[in-house]
């Protein structure tokens, strides 16, 4: 851990960690402003998940010889460094693929077999469609209902509207962290409160914020947190559910399958313990060592120095586009309130055409709905065109960006 | 930037900033509205069809460059057309963004310069928008259109 | 594709492909005797991924930008080589986790929406965990009923039996392609002809067979196939359905998310076209591209070749096993009939002890009921030991494990 | 070979081949049965108990050399301890294998032999089967045993 005291972090020395930003993009210096879709990775995690390829390839849990036993011991590993990263009991931390598996488990384990007609999920306009897609389908199985807490013009939470939303027959609240379209942080902890207050459950979308952000799930509060390797300078293939262990150990499982049994007979089966239980078949072992290794990457860089930078970053974001005339930035203008995830509109430029012509120039953003279409038509907009940052962007990163910004003006101005 | 300006070909951009046949008609005998998943990207089309003919095409919506000027060059190059026609003209075009056949100049017009859009595989769907739906206008109108059954809930 | 006049292949010269089996155990050569359970990997596919992180990793899908763009090639590449590998349409081929969430998928998405009480799933005695477990949850929750098929004594299905329980309450019949654990070699086209005979589906689990030898699907007429990226020269983190396109289509999707929609709003969700419509999230990209480069390995060898080795392997194993007094090999003894995955046990020594002690002689093989749990009480055992071996053992390991069992003998008879 | 001569140390070689308390009672105050569900071991524990003393013990059944020589031990170990002394020794028992005690000689007897297990992970269930058979037992014996449920079908 850390202090604030620490002295800032250096994007330019970081970047050498990570061969990709090495890396031209049409000639020109790769600007790479797409980290909110999927983070780039350092060196140290390909080292891990290709030495571990090569040295200890084996299949876990219950292979007595030597291999799999290093195999084994790298993959609990893993998840003792992810527990320890957000401050969770290890057998409350499942793998998965990715966030939205940790979501559709519990929508599969938990609300299937527990939500009745009348019964109440309600989500956020603001929720990645990982939050809310599955509670949808999850509804149209079993009569209960999917409600959205309203976002204001600002682009915050309207916490009071959401409280008044809660009552008793919420079963359960689904709110995102931090917004990967506004950057908004909401303020969760209060939102778990109110969730419990009622008696529901309350599920975290912490996709945005563990790569960004020190998360205390204790803390917190929360009842259960989704979030996902590759955003986190881990590898694709890897996600994980934090669930407090009550919730698991009272769960029916999800997938079903070798690893996740006690016993199977024609009969029945019975299930292995948690956090085992929800792991059916050869878990992601290559991907879990990369996001361990990850997670030692980040916390050896401390991730209050990593939240401090991207803050910095926010506002260099927000100040750089501001000089477009007509711009239009969505989410909160203050960089204490928000990520470095930033989606703005030019009302000549569509958002595909900034974003071909960005790449040209070697800046890589995202234009599109982000997986927020419900929170599209709250802003009153098809697509955005959004810059995000991580640890390994600077402001010469803000610069480049708002340089090709102004040449796309006149390039399709005429 | 050479590799842009090939997407990008100063036909297309005229025909973004100078939108042909853009707007509504007043008695349309087809409408039909279609959107780009991938990107939002939001079209209604309407057509006057007489006498088996695509008389007058109207387009309006949001999208990108592309998307738009793809509308704009396609409303001329169907007018005119038997339905027969423009929907031999539709999948000409969706093999040719397809890179599945050499692109026909005369009947193509000035759509023809959405040829280079054919390598930027992301873009594709935003020049065949106007075209997919040109063909869903022309076959609902033929009563042949099988809806899309949304399928969610 | 190679021909059958083709050299047979050289296991030994294959091995300077895999980085780890350069590797020492406890001083002796590494001798991998459990591919079964996961297979090593040719440093092509490390090289694969690692390129992929390298030079061009982005989320897929959507980006505009070149990276983007190069990423969504090679992964949507990678499904096109699987289905060639399998001869199958590609939007058929969705990407899962592993091959007991493609099982998983078929359970979830067709089962738990259709089946009724009453219906009949029937999968057979020799099933892995992941084709019994998955069902065994279904009928749950659905009240429809598992059967099983029985094997016969020399460890090959009854089939006048198993035709005998397909009836017209039979909804879906699940048979493994090869048994992990028998090595039998399962006839499934007859057995998918039988299922088609009363209108039932018939979903194949190649787990075991896609690895090992040519698998066309349309030659078997299967309806849904399952296999797995790790065992096949592959990463872990990625396993492959293959259904037929119309099912994929008929059916609610199982996982909610980002990627699998068309539409989303605050009412109701539509669906993206197949395969992506069962892909919700992030998708395994490197995993991906890792299994494409482990297809075109296996296909630069020859899977026919592969196969004849292993003929040629399972034939090495049954020899050198039978020279040890008293042991039990299980399964088919016609090499024609089964794969290189031989399950033995000797009177005197627990499974637990013959893998420790090859352990220590450098030797690798699996003791336990290999997550068939059904098939252990069928043989009337615990547990079994097993060899298995791919297309870089050779007559040497065999040679190996045999010595070293007559000295684990030796050692704990005492 | 002194790594795994070092898990198989002559003793335990010595209970697995004969195994002490082997068997079953004529009338056992109390019998578990117990499976690692790992490797499929299988074991069934019997005690007679009086006066709050486990006075004999009997184990059967069918597993690896660890767990047999294991079971073999702890019947030592165990006969004529009082119910609470026999618990505390399952807890000493079960810190060693993790790691998290030094092993006491006085109380385990032969049973230190199985030190070494505590560095094979995927071992450490095979030796603690007995004991949590027997710490299971005297729960139940006690009335404090709350049966697993299995929730599957
Ligand atoms: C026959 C068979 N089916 C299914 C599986 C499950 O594969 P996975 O663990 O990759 O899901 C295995 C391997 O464990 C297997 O051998
Ligand atoms: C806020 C949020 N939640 C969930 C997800 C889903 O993550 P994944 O695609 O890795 O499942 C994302 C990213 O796409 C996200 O930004």
């Amino acid at each position: 851990m850390t202090t604030a005291a620490q002295p800032a972090l250096d994007p330019a020395r970081l970047r050498a960690d990570f061969p990709i930003l090495g890396r031209e993009l049409h000639g020109r210096r790769l600007v790479y402003l797409d980290s909110a879709a999927t983070s780039q990775k350092p060196q140290a995690v390909l080292d891990a998940m290709d030495a571990y390829y090569r040295e200890t390839n084996a299949n876990v849990h219950r292979g007595v010889y030597e291999l799999a036993a290093e195999a084994t011991e790298r993959f609990e590993g893993a998840r003792d460094l992810a527990a320890a990263l957000v401050n969770h009991p290890r057998e409350g931390v499942v793998f998965t693929k990715n966030a939205t598996e940790a979501v559709n488990l519990v929508a599969w384990a938990w609300g299937v077999r527990t939500l009745r007609p009348g019964d109440e999920v309600l989500v956020t306009e603001m929720e990645h469609h990982s939050n809310v897609v599955p509670w949808q389908i999850v509804a149209g199985i079993t009569g209960a209902r999917v409600r959205f807490a309203p976002v204001t013009p600002g682009g915050e939470l309207d916490l009071e509207r959401m409280r008044a939303m809660i009552g008793p027959r919420t079963r359960l609240v689904g709110v995102v962290h931090v917004s990967n379209v506004l950057g908004t942080i909401n303020p969760v902890a209060e939102i778990a409160a109110m969730a419990h207050a009622e008696g529901a459950l309350c599920l975290v979308d912490a996709t945005q914020s563990v790569p960004h952000m020190p998360v205390d799930i204790a803390a917190l509060g929360a009842d259960l947190v989704a979030f996902t390797g590759h955003k986190m300078c881990g590898p694709t293939g890897i996600g994980v559910l934090c669930a407090r262990p009550a919730l698991l150990e009272s769960w029916e499982p999800f997938l079903g399958g070798g690893e996740m049994i006690s016993d199977v007979t024609t009969e029945c089966s019975t299930w292995a313990e948690i956090p085992w239980k929800f792991e059916a078949g050869t878990p992601p072992i290559a991907e879990a060592v990369g996001l361990g290794a990850a997670v030692g990457y980040l916390q050896g860089i401390g991730l209050d120095r990593v939240r401090a930078h991207e803050r910095e970053m926010a506002q260099a974001l927000l100040d750089g586009l501001s000089e477009l005339e007509g711009i239009r930035i969505f989410g909160p203008t203050d960089p204490d309130r928000r990520g470095a995830a930033v989606s703005f509109a030019l009302p000549d430029l569509h958002p595909h055409d900034i974003a071909q012509f960005l790449d040209q120039e070697g800046v890589c953003v995202r234009a599109g709905h982000h997986c927020a279409k419900p929170l599209m038509r709250v802003l009153g907009v098809h697509a955005t065109a959004r810059a995000s940052a991580y640890l390994y962007s600077g402001p010469d990163d803000v610069e480049a960006l708002v340089a090709a910004l102004r040449r796309a003006r006149t390039y399709f101005g005429g | 930037m050479p590799g842009l300006d090939d997407l990008y070909q100063q036909l297309i951009l005229d025909h973004y900033r100078n939108r042909r046949n853009q707007g509504s008609l007043p008695d349309p005998t087809v409408q039909v509205r279609h959107h780009n998943p991938l990107c939002g990207d939001d079209l209604t089309l309407e057509l006057l069809i007489e006498d088996g003919r695509v008389v007058e095409v109207r387009h309006d919506g949001d999208g990108c460059s592309i998307s738009q000027a793809a509308a704009s060059m396609m409303s001329e190059a169907v007018a005119g057309r038997t339905l027969p026609e423009a929907l031999e003209l539709v999948e000409h075009f969706r093999l040719v963004m397809h890179g599945d056949e050499e692109p026909d100049e005369d009947r193509l017009g000035d759509a023809i310069a959405l040829e280079g859009v054919a390598r930027y595989p992301v873009r594709v769907k935003c020049a065949l928008l106007s075209w997919m739906a040109l063909k869903d206008a022309i076959q609902t109108h033929s009563g042949e259109r099988t809806e899309p059954v949304p399928t969610g809930e």
